[in-house]
């Protein structure tokens, strides 16, 4: 990879604070499994967001201290949480009443595929012998009312994810609205995917050779 | 730091426009915002849409609202109770409109408004007068009527707790439909009969949690609506 | 009326009687407002039942003592209650479920008019300028599993209340099970109304003749 | 006397039925009821359709249940998690079927089950294979499909405190699918962490009214399936 050599790009962790820097204080944020989990480590000071756990907890906190978890108080990645003060328990229903009903300010993804049209594709690459799992992934994107991706530019073995067509099954149609990859951030607008700012060593050449979607700037 | 506390009932419903569709809380008197409706006279919005079981007693309260000739539409399930003499009124009047809905369905088309769901089935009204001009649809053998969800631009709602994120307790049957239309609002304003630390609600009793309220303002004494009828108060007073 | 004179058919009581003896232990019931109210009085000893009322209550126990109400502890019609060890409380949303989602065993309602076919009217006259309201009956109607009616055999003025065919507007169609008169206990079968048992002084033929809807024993 | 307590998870189970449709509550190993899914295995009922959003890890409880070709067929939303091996193989070998549903459209189905609602829309899964031949259709502007509700025969659910009329309260995100199994089942099956006294529950703090539970099982001390798991552990042991 190149990243080995000189840096080019942001690493895991700015993505993270990218993203985290694009909420508004006060937003309720549902964080997807993996990557988009270390948005929450990023918030500015002075900022406060309220995180939803679509299994049933508004106001999760962090991680619990070593020997303190809970078996039964979990995110959705089933991995042990902790409340602050002011938080809920509710049953399913209720919790996707808060997804599908809009009142979720910003959800962060993870993404198999993007299209220039802001398509989704993050639940399954449709193989014959794949187990296909959706979870909470289609209800998210069809109600929140901010859908952002944080992602690696490419797969690992160098395929374009920023794709003209989602050959992979969608999650939602239209959907995101901001792409945070290791080399930009890009904007899902009306015309195409405009790119926002780029990471650095990373030039426009550089990202359109690596983005199958045609991008803007 | 979010603070959905406000202080005055005022301020509450300052941004209330007028033609705004509106859910008022409330069974009968049990869990009917009083105050915040009388600060909603005071602030003189019109043209509404109000959406609330009941139409109110004497001349305060919702029936108050609806003298004053706020009230554009009524959607309810019972729109006459032992005292409830304003909307009678105005209905025969041909002044204000009436839709009449049942109530589990009216209960159901709110939740589901709140919920992301846009329409849903029934089998409540169906071969009555209030499924005509729907449709209807059988499903293993029963009928079952199409009914829309609601939506409103407000809700003004009655709760016990409240804490600065929003999240609230209910007292006894003054819950009736308060959470439900807390999730069916844009902005869903509350007068709370006392205001908490966060984390003093314990998370699990938590009935309405914080997302679903726009602001709260603390009432810490509400006036119960059959001892201003009993005594023939109008507001304002 | 005849009542005064001899006694003919049961008082609002024994009629109250009647229906609480045919509700089984353990019921879950609703109990419209008025003479339904009533039934509660009048429960065997060693069965418990127990009473829903659709404005959020499960568990609802005796009218409190003077000087005890809590205007925010009522009943479907508006009047204080209280609970029973062992009752909850629930949003309008929760309580229709219960309602709609065919959980409750009785309801007990008044009523207008019965037809031959088990149809109820009991909400609205159908008159022009009558104020129409009809509260969560057409939801109790549609959901509960079995619902009796409890009402005077005959109007204050002498009409028929069991009629060949409603002339107000229905609460629900082929809906009720049994109704209990003054002057009878009538079950709705599939092929008519059946008398089960008659009151004090009631005949067949005093029956029929103050019956619109043909009758059978 | 109402008293819904029976004395053991086999008889609290006793007359499950080949051929049942079961849900089953948890989210992962939070609320899953692994006492009351064991006795279900010794108990023996087949061709089982089981509603649960996962599919159960290692070779205990919901897993167990499937590699003992319980299950004809799953409904879930995530039928593979981190130690699901069972599911997996059984799948692959076309020797049980799956229903995918997302999860929202899961929960809200099971909730319309046990609300009387025998069909509703919802924007999840349009335009993607989830929604493929279902009808679908345009409110104001935006796509919705219709989904049925799920009904079952039986809940299997993990509580925290039970009361002898079948009031249950949860704990934590325990609470997941439980509330919502209970309403859709004909027969709402329950272990609970503890049994206490009517009247004990706050009737404010209820979660599970008790007119939706059938019997109620105590285990004090439940196991954990991870514990299971992590020790390679096998039902029946």
């Amino acid at each position: 990879m190149v990243e080995n050599q000189t840096k080019i790009g942001w690493s895991k962790a700015e993505m993270a604070q990218k993203v985290a820097l694009d909420i508004p204080d006060g937003s309720y944020v549902n964080l997807g499994i993996g990557m988009p989990e270390m948005v929450a480590d990023f918030v500015p000071e002075g900022r406060e967001l309220i995180y939803q756990t679509e299994n049933g907890l508004l106001g999760m906190g962090p991680v619990p201290e070593a020997g303190k978890e809970d078996l039964e108080l979990v995110n959705a990645g089933k991995k042990p949480v902790t409340t602050i003060p002011g938080a809920s328990f509710f049953h399913h229903a209720d919790s996707f009443t808060m997804i599908r009903g809009g009142h979720i300010d910003v959800c962060v993804l993870g993404a198999m595929q993007v299209s220039a049209d802001g398509d989704l594709a993050n639940w399954s690459t449709g193989a014959a012998n794949a187990i296909p799992a959706v979870g909470g992934a289609m209800d998210l994107v069809a109600g929140v009312k901010r859908i952002f991706v944080i992602t690696q530019h490419n797969t690992k073995d160098g395929k374009a994810k920023l794709v003209k067509q989602c050959s992979f099954p969608l999650t939602g149609k239209g959907v995101v609205e901001t792409i945070y990859s290791n080399l930009a951030i890009i904007d899902v607008k009306e015309e195409g995917l405009f790119v926002r700012e780029m990471g650095p060593n990373v030039d426009f050449e550089y990202l359109k050779e690596r983005t199958e979607a045609e991008i803007f700037r | 730091m979010i603070n959905k506390i406000v202080k005055s009932a005022a301020e509450a419903v300052k941004d209330i426009h007028d033609g705004a569709i509106i859910m008022i809380s409330g069974f009968g008197e049990a869990g009917s915002p009083l105050e915040l409706i009388h600060a909603l006279i005071d602030q003189g919005a019109k043209d509404l849409t109000i959406v609330s079981n009941n139409t109110g007693s004497g001349n305060v309260g919702l029936a108050a609202l609806i003298e004053h000739k706020r009230v554009k539409k009524m959607i309810c399930s019972f729109p006459r109770t032992a005292n409830s003499t304003v909307f009678p009124e105005l209905y025969n009047a041909g002044e204000i409109e009436l839709e009449l809905v049942p109530q589990g369905t009216l209960a159901e088309r709110i939740r589901s408004g709140g919920a992301g769901v846009p329409a849903f089935y029934t089998p409540a009204s169906v071969n009555t007068p209030l499924a005509e001009g729907k449709e209807s649809r059988i499903f293993d053998g029963i009928e079952y009527v199409l009914e829309r969800s609601i939506k409103a631009d407000f809700s003004l709602v009655k709760c016990e707790q409240a804490d600065r994120y929003g999240n609230l307790t209910y007292h006894a049957t003054a819950r009736n439909f308060g959470p439900i239309m807390c999730t069916a609002a844009k902005k869903a304003i509350i007068q709370a009969k006392k205001v908490v630390e966060a984390g003093r609600i314990d998370p699990e009793v938590v009935v309405t949690p914080g997302i679903f309220v726009e602001r709260i303002v603390e009432v810490t004494n509400p006036v119960n609506e059959s001892d201003l009828v009993a005594q023939k108060l109008k507001y304002p007073w």
